[in-house]
């Protein structure tokens, strides 16, 4: 396809990632006055053509670029490349509309475009230093979309994602040095070689951080709710995802050894699937629910990863479906920040609002895995997979996904009991916004059509698909009304990213023993100082032997001793 | 033999001489000392060149005595303009701190 | 006396005659002083850049003079110094250009300034040429010499005292220095650097002695080097003007002393002899408790010349952590390290030199909002301090990157783990800058601001210029690491040529 | 006396010792033109030492026998390499002096109008002394010419007529005589048990020992020694800036270059490993209490005396390192070279430190304040010169200092190889204490009076020329080592 | 001698405690002994130089064999002897105030007087003489010398000789010893004879003249030395107020 266009998979590459930086670079020029912001949004677009038009398995090498850098795309990267490029674009689409009265619109956008950039290098990344590049390149840049606002909450968030990022950044730097040592640099070839338990280790936990795995996910409720809402759709939606590819390129599915991992993954995908929920449905803000949606997603996604883990064969199956339902949660979550974004702007009531509503319900039976849905087709995928895997695991994972699902619902039940409750919004969200909305919206909710028509129709599956959403529907019906009657429930307030607050007293502990240490420590450095009363008599004691010696007498005296000792010394040792 | 006696006495005056010129406090003291060791000296060299019976006793320690009869005479008087340079300028109260010149 | 052999010397000269010149220059000849100065600069480079070309296809540059009984003082060029070489002439031009901007309307003479400024340089330039031992030793012990002046340039108590604690520990390490070298070749005789060591014969009588020879040596070097028991004089020194602090503390001082090491293991014992004496590990080990030691110190900084000065004392030892391992991608990484670190803390001292010209703030409590004011200085400290920390695409990374590799091929594990602490300290001692600068919002009215810039720059050009190259230059090195002719491709020449042979 | 005889030989030793009286007697007789031919005198005796080292490097050692007569009887005088590189030495400092003596004695208002004209005439004589010394081959010989130097030298040192300076010169005047005196009976036993004069190996009687302990106790007594340095701080401190850097510079070195002819030649078979190390021993001492004491000094002159009291102890590292199973050899090369440059080293300090008493009216140490910004070049002197007595590369104390470092390690002596280190470190101590006055920063001192250019240049060309040192090391070094004694402890007879 | 300095030689000179006495006296005793034991053992001596200036007296020129060492054999130690004393002189002269001696001495005393006017012809005549037998007996330049010294002090002490010790012709008087002394060396130096080689023929009168030249300048600075002492103690309070510090 690219022959017909005529451009030579190197450039499209390469714009893909280098247009981003170049807007951004463009903004952060003094003039920067005249340069629109909302070009950053558009610099997606190779991308987006990259994801449609660049045949699998090109791979364009810099040779001077890095340490020879190698640019290209193969299946998973196709899927992971097309839902990243469709969210970052729409989401800046939606921004210009949404930031329109910001007046620091320039530096959010800013930000913006090195993120994306960062995003959109990590998907195309063949060799591991670009990839490391890219995935740093990305991390810092979203701090600053994180602190957009400016306010205390918005910096402690700040703060805490930033020391995630670099202890991620630490952990990765050393497992991919591990790999490193093991191989060349090139992706491609590191299945092969035996993995240290310590590399993997290592890999996990760096982009199990960005991926929200369970007890380094603290950052993303707080960086959620205190980015701007275009900024929390890229976040949750295409970011996070990252963290997955990370996963997916630099564990060795194929080896044996990695067999051992599975079972992990799985216990921790689900332990997330349904913590986050319980947490998520305390929360009293929007954001933070969908955060912890997302940290359940992901949860779900895991438990795909640790499938495919336990055997090639699972691995054929698993793979595929992991990419697909992060293709669907992606959109999903994309439209569901959007379209809160919406609500919270357009007046109640107005034909627009009721419009974002219909979305927003949409999106969230989607999310939950209504049948007819995107949610439906992944989750199909999903236990299909599931269903290949060894006997033991697969009938605990039966029952779990269908559970899982019920808990969605709940969660998105809170979510629509937040949003009915919320304070009524005014202005009139500008066209734009609609039409990246609605274009993230649709291929959530019409995936379905998309995928092979006959076993998503067949009503057996309708079937399997609707009772956890009903059951769902029941509690959350149940939830509602005893909130009405009494505040209790929701007083139990679990505070936003739950156990950042025993990391945050960690640290601190943490930093008053360096001090302690480092203060003792330049103590000990030599002080040459003798104690002042000691120097001063050493002196005097020099002046008085000086002025004795310059006496005559003793001089004279000294003389005649030496020419006795001379003469004494050269008698008895001659 | 004598010469030996002459000799021995002369080493005897220098050792009388060092310790004179060593202990005694007062300047003028120290250089007659100072002369007395000197004279010393040139007893033993004398003494030294009387060993000698060729027609002549040997003239090199004679001559070297002159010598050095002349350079203490010369020695001593230096040294005794010195002390009286150096009564006068403490007699007189020192003007100015001029510690440096 | 071809031009081979009249290269190495000329190019000392280039900034000895100079230097000996602007001492005679009166103070208020300023148009006279400048064009002198940049004038050496230049011709300076051009030569370099010729040296640079010619090591490049393997010519032999050598300028051999009798010195002593039996000694001789020898100026080669071979790939390892042409590094040295290239890097402090590149980075001396930049700063002559800051320090002429820098010292405008200092009381102080500038003629001495500059003069001593010239004389570093040719002692760097010598460093780097150097020969043989006794050569290096010779511009070692005048590179102190010539720095004492600079660092007391300013005459305040507060100089006077980081003076006598910077040459109470430089003039210790050279008496340590001297007296290795002098055990050294009192054993074996005057020897040249030569690839791969030339120690191992004399191995069987005087293996003990090697090993104490080795580690006075190390000690000698490893005052200027900064290792931990021996770094005590770096913060202090920090008193000093900006483009002394920028350029010696953070180049030439401290590069002589790493560059010595690296002299030391790879062309005087050889990797293999050293490892085979035993001496690399505890080199190794010194090497990362300084760079941890270093961090944690600039940790609890508040004056930003001192976080920079301990951040120094961390990042030189990398080179040292180099050369303790044994393999050709550690000491690529600490090699190439020698580059990079330079070109970064150079960026980092010329920015905090402006903000204390500029508008007078010294410490990082009271840098809040500055990113406003001085929006180009900060975005280059920005790029530095990243570097620093290591991420991608900065040419930290780059040295980090192949360290920890090379670590891991020497089958020395904990090296990660040091590293990984060390960047992890970095950022915790960066980032939070980087926060205040960018992300406070500036508290009141500038505090005792110089005259408010009225034109578009917040600063003079001159003072601009300078960190903005050197951040590029850290950026690009990083960036383009495996172009042709940057920093890693010449270091990976340097290692063929010292490993294969 | 084998060996082409040129007249041409004679001529230049006759002239390196009879031009310096020529021009004394002259200068006695011309009062009024005496400066002039002072420096007119130097070029002179500096061209007949120049011609002398050339005919030195071309035929080897030369001599001249006075009046004809063969050595028993008569006195040779012999040009070696040792006699001609402390001749070049004094040549060069006393040329560059001289210079700065025209323009520092005219103003001085202590003395008579007539007294500083009588400076020349007692230089000169302190200089054919001193000539006359360096190229004496004979015990008695040696003594006259000792007594001489030191004679001039009290002369000279009194010549401030303060109350200091002539309690100084007294008591250096009879340390001196001291000195002479244990020599002179030290000769006369010598020549009681030998018979001749000469610097022949004397035989291993009691007698032989009574001599050595006198005339080495009487040598370090006159090179202030470690135990018997009393009188050198004073005396140099408290003389006029050109005398001190004369006495310090030469003076001191020419009782110590009579020790070493002694201890080499005339002694050197009753000297036994253990006898070597006495010296060494107080050399160690004067070079850490000398340094203690310029460390606490509180006058720049003092504290630059009781750095010439420690650098004395350098010298004298020589006989541990040269006699006790040392080769020989490079011991003394070192040493002179050392002398050397320790000469040109002090000599500019000397005189940078006199160029700082006449600007400032003082030269307290804690108030020299803006010393560098008020006398630039006469502090680079200093600096330069301060860098070659601590011994740092590139100057020419840093080649003697390695030199002697060699040595010990190679004799495996690790006390002395410590010594001359730590001792480095002192000197940077001392030298560098000074700095940090001199580097504060006043704004407004003034000067008390301006000082004529040339005062400030001989100071720096002594300075620089020490430097020079350090870089044409070679040469210099060969030509110090011509006509010395092969061999080791043994020490066999004089020159060839 | 009040502290001028912080270590002024002047007092410090003068303290002297017992405990320094005792211990050297001690070793005084101890240099005393061993230098008796040495020259107790001292071996028969070698009479080689004896012998050696006994066979070239002849042709030294002179028949006192020490005047021929003194003059002849060892001339360049006389010479630097010479200088010695002389320079003893110029360093008086250089540190006394220069003031008319006329001034300094106490009036004549007229016995005194009386007979310096028999003594001082006697005195010349005795120093001639001893002047001349030099050559052949024990006398010479330096006997001579400190004769016609000793006649020069009476001369200054009766009749108050005007300006003597501060007049314009003392120092070319000084100068004339070591003067003469190199003139004829270098004279007789060239043509196959070193320096200070005198032709055998001329060396009886050439000695001569440097002993003439030797006495007249020893006179002088003996003369010289003793009147700038003169000046110094004998001066009265009265007679001359310390004028400009001095």
């Amino acid at each position: 396809m690219t022959e017909l266009l005529g451009i030579a998979p190197q450039w499209l590459t390469a714009a893909a990632v280098g247009l981003p930086l170049l807007c951004a670079a463009a903004l952060a020029l003094p003039g920067r006055r005249r340069v629109p912001p909302q070009l950053v949004a558009w610099a997606a677009l190779p991308a987006v053509m990259a994801a449609w038009l660049l045949p699998e398995g090109t791979t364009a090498v810099f040779g001077w670029l890095l340490l020879s850098a190698r640019l290209g795309l193969d299946a998973t990267g196709r899927i992971f490349l097309f839902f990243t490029s469709a969210l970052w674009l729409l989401a800046g689409v939606y921004g210009t509309g949404y930031l329109k009265a910001d007046r620091r619109r320039a530096r959010f956008f800013f930000f913006y475009g090195l993120a994306m950039s960062g995003n959109l290098g990590v998907v195309l990344a063949q060799d591991m230093v670009g990839f490391y590049a890219f995935f740093a390149l990305m991390s810092f840049a979203a701090y600053g979309l994180v602190v957009h606002t400016g306010d205390p909450e918005a910096l402690r968030a700040g703060r805490i994602y930033l020391t995630l990022v670099v202890v991620g950044e630490i952990a990765l730097f050393s497992g991919l040095a591990l790999l490193a040592a093991a191989g060349s640099l090139a992706i491609g070839d590191l299945g092969a070689g035996a993995v240290p338990s310590v590399a993997m280790l290592l890999i996990c936990a760096g982009f199990g951080i960005k991926a929200g795995a369970l007890p380094l996910h603290v950052w993303l409720p707080l960086a959620h709710s205190a980015a701007p809402t275009p900024a929390s759709a890229v976040l949750s939606g295409a970011m996070i995802k990252a963290g997955l590819l990370g996963w997916l390129r630099f564990v060795p599915i194929e080896a044996a050894v990695s067999a051992s991992w599975g079972p992990w993954f799985v216990a921790a995908g689900a332990a997330a699937a349904f913590y986050a929920v319980a947490a998520g449905c305390t929360q009293s803000h929007p954001k933070t629910v969908l955060a912890y949606s997302s940290i359940s997603q992901m949860g779900l996604i895991t438990i795909g990863v640790g499938i495919s883990l336990f055997s090639p064969a699972a691995a054929a199956a698993g793979l595929p479906a992991v990419a697909l339902y992060a293709l669907h949660h992606g959109f999903a979550k994309g439209a569901l920040f959007l379209a809160v974004g919406l609500l919270q702007n357009a007046a109640p009531g107005t034909r627009a609002s009721r419009l974002a509503w219909a979305g927003l319900l949409l999106a969230a039976l989607s999310l939950a895995g209504a049948p007819l849905t995107g949610g439906a087709v992944a989750k199909g995928a999903l236990k299909a997979a599931v269903a290949l895997a060894p006997q033991g695991w697969a009938a605990a994972l039966f029952m779990l996904l269908p559970l899982a699902s019920v808990a969605t619902t709940v969660l998105m039940g809170r979510l629509a009991y937040l949003m009915a409750g919320r304070a009524p919004g005014c202005g009139r969200p500008g066209a734009g916004m609609w039409i990246a909305w609605l274009m993230m919206l649709a291929p959530a909710a019409l995936l379905a059509y998309a995928a092979p028509a006959d076993e998503a129709l067949s009503w057996a599956a309708i079937g399997a698909a609707a009772w956890p959403l009903a059951a769902g529907g029941a509690l959350a019906g149940l939830a509602w009304a005893a909130g009405r009657s009494s505040r209790r429930i929701v007083s139990a307030q679990v505070p936003a990213g739950d156990v950042v607050v025993a990391y945050a007293a960690l640290i601190r502990l943490a930093a008053r023993a360096a001090a302690a240490v480092a203060n003792s420590l330049s103590g000990w450095v030599p002080r040459v100082r003798l104690p002042q009363r000691l120097r001063r008599q050493s002196a005097a004691m020099a002046a008085a032997a000086e002025s004795a010696l310059g006496s005559w007498q003793v001089s004279g005296l000294l003389f005649l001793i030496v020419v006795v000792g001379v003469f004494l010394q050269a008698l008895c040792a001659g | 033999m004598s010469a030996l006696l002459y000799a021995v006495v002369g080493a005897v005056l220098f050792a009388l001489g060092l310790y004179g010129v060593v202990a005694a406090s007062p300047l003028l003291r120290k250089v007659l000392a100072f002369n007395i060791a000197g004279s010393g000296v040139f007893l033993f060299l004398v003494a030294m060149a009387d060993r000698v019976r060729v027609p002549f006793p040997d003239p090199v320690p004679q001559a070297m005595v002159l010598t050095g009869i002349v350079v203490a005479v010369s020695a001593t008087a230096l040294a005794l303009l010195l002390i009286c340079l150096l009564r006068e300028l403490s007699d007189r109260p020192r003007e100015a701190a001029d510690d440096g010149h | 006396m071809t031009f081979d052999n009249w290269l190495p010397l000329s190019i000392l000269l280039t900034s000895l005659i100079p230097g000996a010149l602007i001492f005679m220059i009166p103070e208020e000849r300023r148009g006279l002083r400048t064009s002198l100065n940049m004038g050496a600069a230049v011709l300076k480079l051009a030569l370099v850049a010729l040296m640079v070309w010619g090591v490049r296809h393997e010519h032999v540059y050598e300028t051999r003079l009798p010195l002593a009984a039996g000694l001789q003082l020898v100026l080669a060029a071979d790939a390892l110094s042409v590094l040295l070489a290239a890097l402090s002439s590149v980075l001396w031009f930049v700063t002559t250009l800051y320090a002429i901007a820098y010292l405008e309307h200092s009381p102080q003479s500038r003629s001495r300034f500059f003069g001593f400024f010239s004389l570093c340089v040719s002692s760097t330039l010598g460093i780097a040429l150097a020969g043989n031992l006794i050569t290096f030793l010779l511009f070692y012990e005048m590179l102190t010499l010539t720095t004492y002046p600079l660092v007391v340039h300013r005459g305040t108590p507060a100089s006077m005292r980081a003076g006598k604690i910077y040459l109470a520990y430089t003039i210790g390490g050279g008496a340590l220095f001297l007296l290795a070298v002098a055990w050294l070749t009192a054993l074996t005789g005057p020897l040249d650097f030569t690839g791969g060591g030339v120690l191992r014969r004399f191995a069987d009588p005087h293996a003990g002695e090697l090993r104490v020879i080795f580690f006075l040596l190390i000690a000698g070097l490893g005052v200027k080097a900064a290792l931990v028991p021996l770094h005590g004089w770096l913060p202090q020194a920090m008193v000093a003007p900006a483009p002394v602090s920028a350029l010696l503390h953070a180049v030439a001082v401290v590069k002589a002393g790493a560059f010595g090491i690296v002299r030391v293991v790879y062309d005087v014992y050889g990797i293999q002899f050293a490892a085979e004496l035993g001496v690399l590990r505890p080199l190794a080990v010194l090497a990362a408790v300084t760079i941890v030691y270093g961090s944690v110190r600039a940790l609890f900084q508040d004056d930003l010349k001192k976080r920079l000065a301990y951040s120094t004392v961390s990042q030189v030892s990398y080179i040292a952590l180099g050369a303790g391992i044994l393999g050709p991608l550690a000491t690529l990484g600490g090699m190439v390290h020698l580059v990079h670190q330079g070109l970064m803390k150079i960026t980092l001292f010329f920015c905090a030199g402006n903000v204390a010209e500029g508008a007078g703030i010294h410490r990082i409590s009271r840098m809040a909002g500055i990113g406003r004011r001085f929006p180009v200085t900060m975005a280059a400290f920005s790029l530095a301090a990243f570097g620093m920390i290591g991420v991608p695409p900065m040419a930290g990374f780059i040295s980090k990157w192949f360290l920890a590799a090379g670590a891991l091929a020497a089958g020395e594990g904990w090296v990660i783990g040091v590293l990984a602490a060390s960047s992890a300290l970095n950022a915790a001692y960066f980032l939070p800058i980087l926060h205040t600068v960018w992300f406070k919002p500036p508290e009141g009215p500038p505090p005792a601001a110089g005259p408010t810039p009225r034109g578009r720059l917040e600063i003079g050009w001159m003072l601009l210029a300078p960190p903005a190259v050197t951040a590029l230059l850290a950026l690009t090195s990083g960036l383009l690491a495996d172009a042709y002719l940057s920093p890693l491709w010449w270091t990976r020449l340097i290692v063929d040529r010292e490993y294969l042979p | 006396m084998t060996g082409i005889e040129t007249i041409a030989a004679d001529v230049w030793i006759a002239a390196a010792v009879a031009s310096p009286l020529a021009a004394a007697c002259a200068m006695l007789v011309l009062r009024r033109w005496a400066a002039a031919l002072g420096v007119l005198g130097s070029l002179v005796i500096l061209g007949a030492v120049a011609g002398l080292a050339h005919q030195l490097l071309l035929l080897g050692p030369q001599q001249l026998v006075v009046g004809g007569w063969d050595p028993p009887l008569g006195i040779r005088l012999r040009a070696d390499g040792p006699a001609v590189g402390m001749a070049g030495i004094t040549g060069l400092i006393g040329l560059f002096v001289g210079i700065y003596a025209t323009a520092y004695l005219r103003p001085l208002a202590a003395s008579p109008p007539h007294g500083e004209r009588l400076f020349w005439p007692l230089w000169m004589f302190l200089w054919a002394g001193l000539n006359a010394l360096y190229l004496a081959d004979d015990l008695f010989n040696l003594y006259v010419t000792l007594e001489v130097v030191g004679l001039a030298s009290v002369g000279l040192a009194a010549l401030a007529r303060t109350a200091a300076a002539v309690a100084a010169a007294l008591r250096y005047l009879l340390v001196s005589l001291l000195g002479s005196l244990a020599y002179l009976m030290g000769v006369a036993l010598v020549y009681a048990a030998t018979g001749t004069l000469e610097l022949r190996g004397v035989a291993a009687a009691p007698v032989g020992y009574a001599a050595l302990a006198l005339m080495s106790a009487g040598l370090l007594m006159k090179t202030a020694l470690f135990p018997l340095h009393g009188w050198l701080p004073p005396a140099h401190a408290n003389a006029p800036a050109p005398v001190s850097a004369l006495l310090s510079a030469l003076v001191v070195k020419a009782s110590f270059y009579v020790m070493l002819r002694l201890w080499f030649e005339l002694f050197a078979p009753l000297i036994g490993p253990a006898t070597a190390h006495l010296p060494g021993v107080l050399a160690a001492a004067a070079i850490l209490w000398g340094s203690l004491q310029a460390l606490a000094a509180r006058r720049l002159k003092q504290l630059i005396a009781y750095s010439t009291v420690a650098q004395v102890g350098y010298l004298f590292l020589v006989f541990p390192l040269g006699l006790a199973g040392g080769s020989l050899r490079p011991a003394w090369g070192a040493v002179l070279f050392f002398i050397l440059a320790h000469a040109l080293a002090k000599a500019a300090v000397f005189l940078a430190a006199g160029n700082v008493l006449k600007a400032f009216g003082h030269d307290r140490i804690a108030d020299l304040g803006g010393a560098v910004q008020q006398l630039p070049v006469s502090m680079f002197a200093f600096a330069v010169a301060g860098v070659s007595l601590v011994g740092l590369p590139p100057s020419g104390g840093f080649i003697a200092k390695w030199l002697l470092l060699a040595a010990a390690l190679e004799a495996g002596r690790w006390g002395y190889a410590g010594v001359l280190v730590g001792g480095g470190l002192l000197a940077t101590a001392y030298i560098f204490r000074f700095f940090s006055h001199a580097f504060r920063f006043v704004p407004e001192s003034v000067l008390c009076c301006g000082l004529p250019r040339r005062m400030e240049g001989c100071a720096l060309l002594l300075a620089l020329g020490s430097m020079a040192l350090g870089l044409a090391a070679d040469p210099i070094l060969a030509l110090l080592q011509i006509g010395l004694p092969e061999t080791g402890a043994a020490g066999a007879g004089g020159a060839p | 001698m009040n502290g001028l300095d912080d270590t002024p030689a002047g007092d410090v000179m003068n303290a002297s405690s017992p405990l320094l006495r005792r211990l050297a006296a001690l070793a005084a005793l101890a240099i005393g002994a061993g230098l008796a034991a040495a020259v107790g053992s001292l071996p028969e001596p070698p009479a080689a130089l004896p012998r050696q200036v006994a066979a070239f007296l002849p042709a030294s020129g002179v028949r006192n064999p020490v005047t021929a060492v003194l003059l002849n054999f060892r001339s360049l130690d006389t010479l630097l002897e010479l200088a010695v004393l002389v320079l003893a002189a110029t360093a008086a002269r250089a540190l006394s105030a220069p003031r008319s001696v006329a001034a300094a001495l106490p009036p004549p005393d007229p016995v005194l007087a009386a007979f310096f006017r028999l003594f001082a012809p006697m005195a010349l005549l005795v120093a001639g003489y001893l002047l001349w037998v030099g050559a052949h007996a024990p006398g010479g330049a330096f006997q001579a010398g400190s004769v016609l010294a000793a006649t020069g002090v009476m001369a200054a002490l009766t009749t108050r000789f005007a300006a003597f010790g501060a007049s314009r012709w003392l120092p070319p008087a000084l100068a004339l010893g070591p003067a003469v002394f190199l003139a004829v060396g270098v004279a007789v130096a060239g043509g196959g004879r070193s320096f200070l080689q005198y032709p055998a023929a001329s060396a009886g009168g050439l000695i001569l003249l440097i002993e003439s030249a030797a006495a007249l300048c020893i006179a002088a600075a003996l003369a010289a030395l003793f009147l700038e002492c003169l000046q110094g103690p004998l001066r009265g309070p009265a007679a001359d107020p310390p004028g400009g510090p001095r």
